[in-house]
């Protein structure tokens, strides 16, 4: 539970920890596809600030949801990433039994409503957690995370106006990392831009650097505002950019090239998190160091974790598809 | 309505309307969605202009308030959609689907969302959602708003689907539905709505289980397995059998998924001939369903080959008298229950 | 085939034809379904000056996609009024044989490429009619109408992206007529316009009135001229009306005021055409007379046709599923 | 691949590519869209940046240029509909949607346009609309991008469905789905992608017609039914059977609507038994339809009740070993046989 409310030394410590967690999980987690232990993963390497920043905020009691590429969602939720890491091994100890996988990984008990493989499906579904709390008069807010390909889908502008003239507690966030597998987002979204949708619904649409964690924390902390205070939704747009291919196996360098991915590997998220650690004094080289070694550390143990995990028994593949069917 | 000695006769929107304020009353996270249910927008100087397609939420939001029956826009996946994700924390949302048709709409939510997060998310969380739906042709509408369609729902694992046939399975089912922990589609009959019946509805709540069928009229001779409406059909055509000297069970399956295949079998055992009447379209049908069945598990009690009734492969048309021939009749049923008793 | 191109006494005497034709039609439609020879019909009355100030500018081979409410749609397109009464009562020498109805009239002789039943989806069928025209090179038009109810679909917003990015000639045309069954604009529809949303997909949102088929000509005019000349979609809020019930049998009253009601029957747009005409010196009291006859005329004969025709032959019911099966 | 003296061995992938190509040469109104068919949006640099998921596009823009072969945003419901009015306008698209669980998202495009405008049209306004799209399970992909649902398809009159089985049928069925006037969706089941056939793929365009099934082995003792990548199962059963001394006849459905049901009865009325096995939730599946077929059709010939191998009622699971036991394995298709055979 994170649930910070300003930019503290602990806060933003808290999202550096957090941001080279997420980044060593997906190190590992390629590592573990390309031994064949999953067919694959959509790494999010590159965005770790974009959940990282919101997720300083929210309460274990609030909602996140997210897509195809979720991991970062996860872990800045909180979920256990010994878990996490047998979830992605099919492992019966994984979140979700292994039954779900890396497109689906949920934690109830963490806010993390799961994400999503079908693009754009999980907004409408966050309209109604947000619902949910406002009927059962919460001040929980939810929030989805979205691509810049899933901006495209009838799903986002249903839910932006049901959000909008219902006033609930949802940030539409797009995690706008330039492409859509291999189509760039110039090509896809007409006008160049998600936020200015937010407009035509009568709602704040903001564009926020996605690089930086501090930055989204601001933005968040206006949006979470608004939210639990009733006055409705807020569309945010992050730019980001995905360091890996799609799902791993594609070259980026077929659509995109050399001179962006230098660009935005420059403004690396961790990396300027780091010298602003340093620069602030809020932290040392060797406290940064002390971090990576825990994360590193608490990755190990969550492959180790997953490895010694037993898959399900061969019964469970019919088990939980209902409540109760006689 | 006139009310016979000692049985209370409701119309199937009345007991409809009676189930939902039941529930809503005993339950608070009892919430409805969709278009018009009660109408006027927000405007309360019109306040429940509407009350539903079919005025089966007439009057509710005068007791329970704008915060819980929710008008939407005209939105299928998004108000869908929020139904899946407000069930799954903590409500128990009732959407209405006005025309089973609309599911091409809102498919991704009732069939990729509503019916897979329990399973996908090993179980640790449930998505009580209801959905009600008219479907059934006979009422002039044209092909996009008069589908059946219900074998549809019942293919996908992870979701309930109800067939009522009358005022008092109907609320007894809503009932049920609600309380069910699983995704549940109701489908109403559109021609069931106006329809007078003889049964007793009684006043209080009361559930029927979901899963279970019910044998609508006991025989002998020949099985004949009705759904929603066409259980209707199925009664008149053991009347007429009667007259005739023939003896017809009527199983009435009341749910489709899950389907009581034991009372089925067990009809099927006693009479040895079976004819299955289903609106659907006929290919990959509930009565294709229901014949396989019997075919594989009651294959030694059979004395003549299972009998569908379906509408042809065809499209629901407009004018009147082609979809007259559209919907299985009573004279189509006693023929083929004729031709399996020889 | 109208095919117009400025405000000539001819083009705007066409259109005042046009309505009352429309307006005729609707009242002996209603008349049919009182009589049970129908179901009900979703009335356009009110709504006549919306399509035909555009259609006015069509040619036989640009098209037209509707609504269930379309008869206007069909009318203006030019479709046979025999043809169209036949098809409301479902007789096999209708428009579509009797078998698609009042919410589904087409005829493709006439660019009319049909009502449609589900609200919002013909709006992206149009946008491919218009990808047609546009890779078959040629400069034919595409005009979809859909309600203020239909434009929380999320398939304007896909459409509406799509036409955008790949700058196709379609005319995206809401009726606001304020009410979706019973529910007001003001309330579904976030931001109180659908013509704003236009801005968050680059291209342009026209607000027009809707009872004045003068000023739908001339907003239409040009978003034609724009689509012809390949540089895009346009967004068109009509502004408009309907004095009847939603589909007949329910009281308007019980969901809008008296008041209101006035207002826009005040501006009727055949009352305002009239008095243009008057004004101008375009026609004299008895020319117009003479159309009303005309047109009831025409309605009368449309209606007798209608009746003297067979219903399809019993084999009709299996026909027309397939062009070919085996 | 290695080419056998005589055969022209291709993969499944590149028969497809081989038959949209020719088709897109013979005829300039085909075009295809979807997401990243050729990828890299509009920049000329990075032309054909992927191909297609599973690149069966691939080098395609290359020769027809952008205006033919179009990358879409993701707005399934807007490039369906789209591909349903240029099919009414003088184009034949084909769409391709991407997995099959993605029907929900589109389904209104294809299930109340495509498959009802030809009908509610009066006959007047044909709808020659091709989809493709992905299905099948046994990738590790979890719930929603492993589904089979052609009985949904099969379920709708208007539509046609094809779910071809090898590289050679694969092309004859593109090509015969391509010209067809009618909206046809082709399944291609993602195991059969990287799998090696031994089956000769002639170079130039043939077609193979739509609604007859293929015996793709004559036998005697037992009737096995296939479609797409359950034909692969079936041959392999067949194999297995023949070593245990039963001659199996495999019955290739290859069109699901329209359904070769006299290529089906005949096998059922020399065999007398029949295992019908389908990828596909069990519920309202083709397994289904065909047993009600053979029992309603073929009562006095069979030996034995019709059997069904489908998976059990449950949603596709993510974890490698449970998936394996998710799909209709050859072991269970010759348990089914011998039982059926006693
Ligand atoms: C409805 C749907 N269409 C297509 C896909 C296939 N698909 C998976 S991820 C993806 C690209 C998504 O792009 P974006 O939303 O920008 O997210 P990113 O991958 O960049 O994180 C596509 C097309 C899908 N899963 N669901
Ligand atoms: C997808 C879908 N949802 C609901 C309906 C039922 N319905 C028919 S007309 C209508 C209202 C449409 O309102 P609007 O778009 O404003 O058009 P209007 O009736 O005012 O012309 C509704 C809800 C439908 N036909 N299709
Ligand atoms: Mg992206
Ligand atoms: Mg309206």
């Amino acid at each position: 539970m994170a649930g910070y409310t300003e930019l503290t030394k602990e806060s933003v410590l808290w999202m550096y920890e957090t941001m080279v967690t997420i980044r060593r999980f997906e190190e590992q987690a390629r590592r573990e596809a390309d031994a064949g232990k999953l067919r694959g993963i959509h790494s999010s390497i590159g965005q770790e600030a974009v959940p990282t920043g919101i997720c300083a905020l929210l309460r274990d009691d609030d909602y996140v949801l997210g897509t195809h590429r979720s991991h970062h969602h996860c872990i800045a939720k909180g979920v256990n990433l010994k878990e996490m890491m047998a979830e992605l091994l099919g492992k019966a100890t994984g979140t979700n039994k292994g039954k779900g996988g890396t497109m689906h990984i949920a934690d109830i008990r963490k806010g993390m409503l799961g994400a999503n493989g079908v693009v754009g499906s999980n907004i409408p579904v966050a309209t109604g957690v947000a619902l949910s709390a406002k009927v059962r008069g919460t001040d929980q807010v939810s929030v989805v995370f979205f691509g810049d390909g899933a901006s495209s889908q009838g799903s986002l502008h249903e839910s932006m106006n049901l959000a909008s003239i219902w006033k609930l507690p949802v940030l539409f966030v797009c995690e706008n990392n330039r492409y859509a597998e291999s189509t760039p987002f110039e090509y896809s979204v007409a006008g160049g831009s998600v936020a200015n949708r937010a407009a035509g619904y009568a709602m704040p649409g903001v564009v926020v650097d996605g690089q930086s964690a501090l930055e989204m924390f601001e933005v968040a902390k206006e949006a979470i505002a608004r939210a639990r205070a009733g006055e409705g939704p807020t569309l945010i747009e992050a730019q980001t950019y995905r360091y890996m291919g799609h799902m791993g196996a594609d070259d980026p360098l077929g659509y995109r090239t050399q001179e962006e991915e230098d660009y935005y590997e420059g403004r690396d998220c961790i990396k300027r998190m780091e010298e602003h650690l340093l620069d602030s004094g809020l932290a040392t080289e060797s406290d940064l160091k002390a971090i990576d070694e825990k994360a590193l550390a608490a990755i190990a143990e969550a492959t180790k974790f997953a490895d010694e995990s037993p898959f399900p028994d061969p019964s469970e593949l019919t088990t939980d598809v209902y409540v109760s069917y006689p | 309505m006139v009310q016979t000695q000692g049985v209370r006769q409701l119309s199937y929107i009345q007991a409809v309307n009676e189930a939902l304020r039941l529930e809503m009353r005993r339950d608070s996270t009892v919430i409805i969605m969709g278009e018009d249910i009660a109408g006027g927008g927000e405007r309360d100087d019109f306040q429940d202009a509407w009350g539903g397609p079919m005025r089966l939420t007439k009057g509710l939001v005068g007791e329970f308030g704008r915060e819980r029956i929710r008008d939407t826009p005209i939105a299928e996946s998004g108000f869908m959609g929020a139904g899946v994700g407000a069930a799954a924390t903590g409500l128990r949302p009732i959407v209405d689907l006005m025309y089973v048709g609309f599911l091409g709409v809102c498919g991704d939510q009732i069939l990729n969302n509503a019916s897979k997060i329990h399973y996908m998310f090993g179980g640790k969380v449930n998505v009580p959602l209801t959905i009600m739906t008219g479907t059934g042709a006979g009422t002039n509408s044209a092909a996009q708003h008069s589908e059946t369609v219900y074998s549809v729902f019942t293919h996908y694992p992870g979701l309930k689907v109800v067939v009522p046939s009358n005022p008092y399975n109907v609320k007894g089912l809503y009932a049920a539905a609600i309380r069910d922990d699983d995704p549940v589609i109701i489908c109403n009959n559109r021609q069931l709505m106006g329809v007078r019946f003889d049964v007793d509805v009684p006043e209080g709540d009361y559930t029927i289980p979901i899963g279970k069928a019910d044998i609508a009229r006991e025989g002998t001779d020949v099985t004949l397995v009705g759904m929603s409406y066409t259980t209707r059909v199925c009664l008149q055509a053991a009347q007429e059998l009667e007259a005739l000297g023939y003896s017809a069970e009527v199983v009435d399956l009341l749910s489709l998924s899950p389907m009581d295949d034991e009372a089925i079998l067990e009809s099927v055992r006693k009479t040895r001939k079976i004819v299955i009447v289903d609106e659907d379209y006929p290919r990959c049908s509930i009565a294709s369903d229901v014949a396989a069945l019997v075919a594989e598990q009651a294959f030694d009690y059979l004395d003549a080959p299972p009998k569908r009734v379906n509408p042809p492969h065809t499209l629901v048309p407009y004018s009147m008298p082609l979809e007259a021939l559209f919907v299985p009749t009573k004279e189509q049923v006693v023929a083929a229950a004729l031709e399996v008793m020889q």
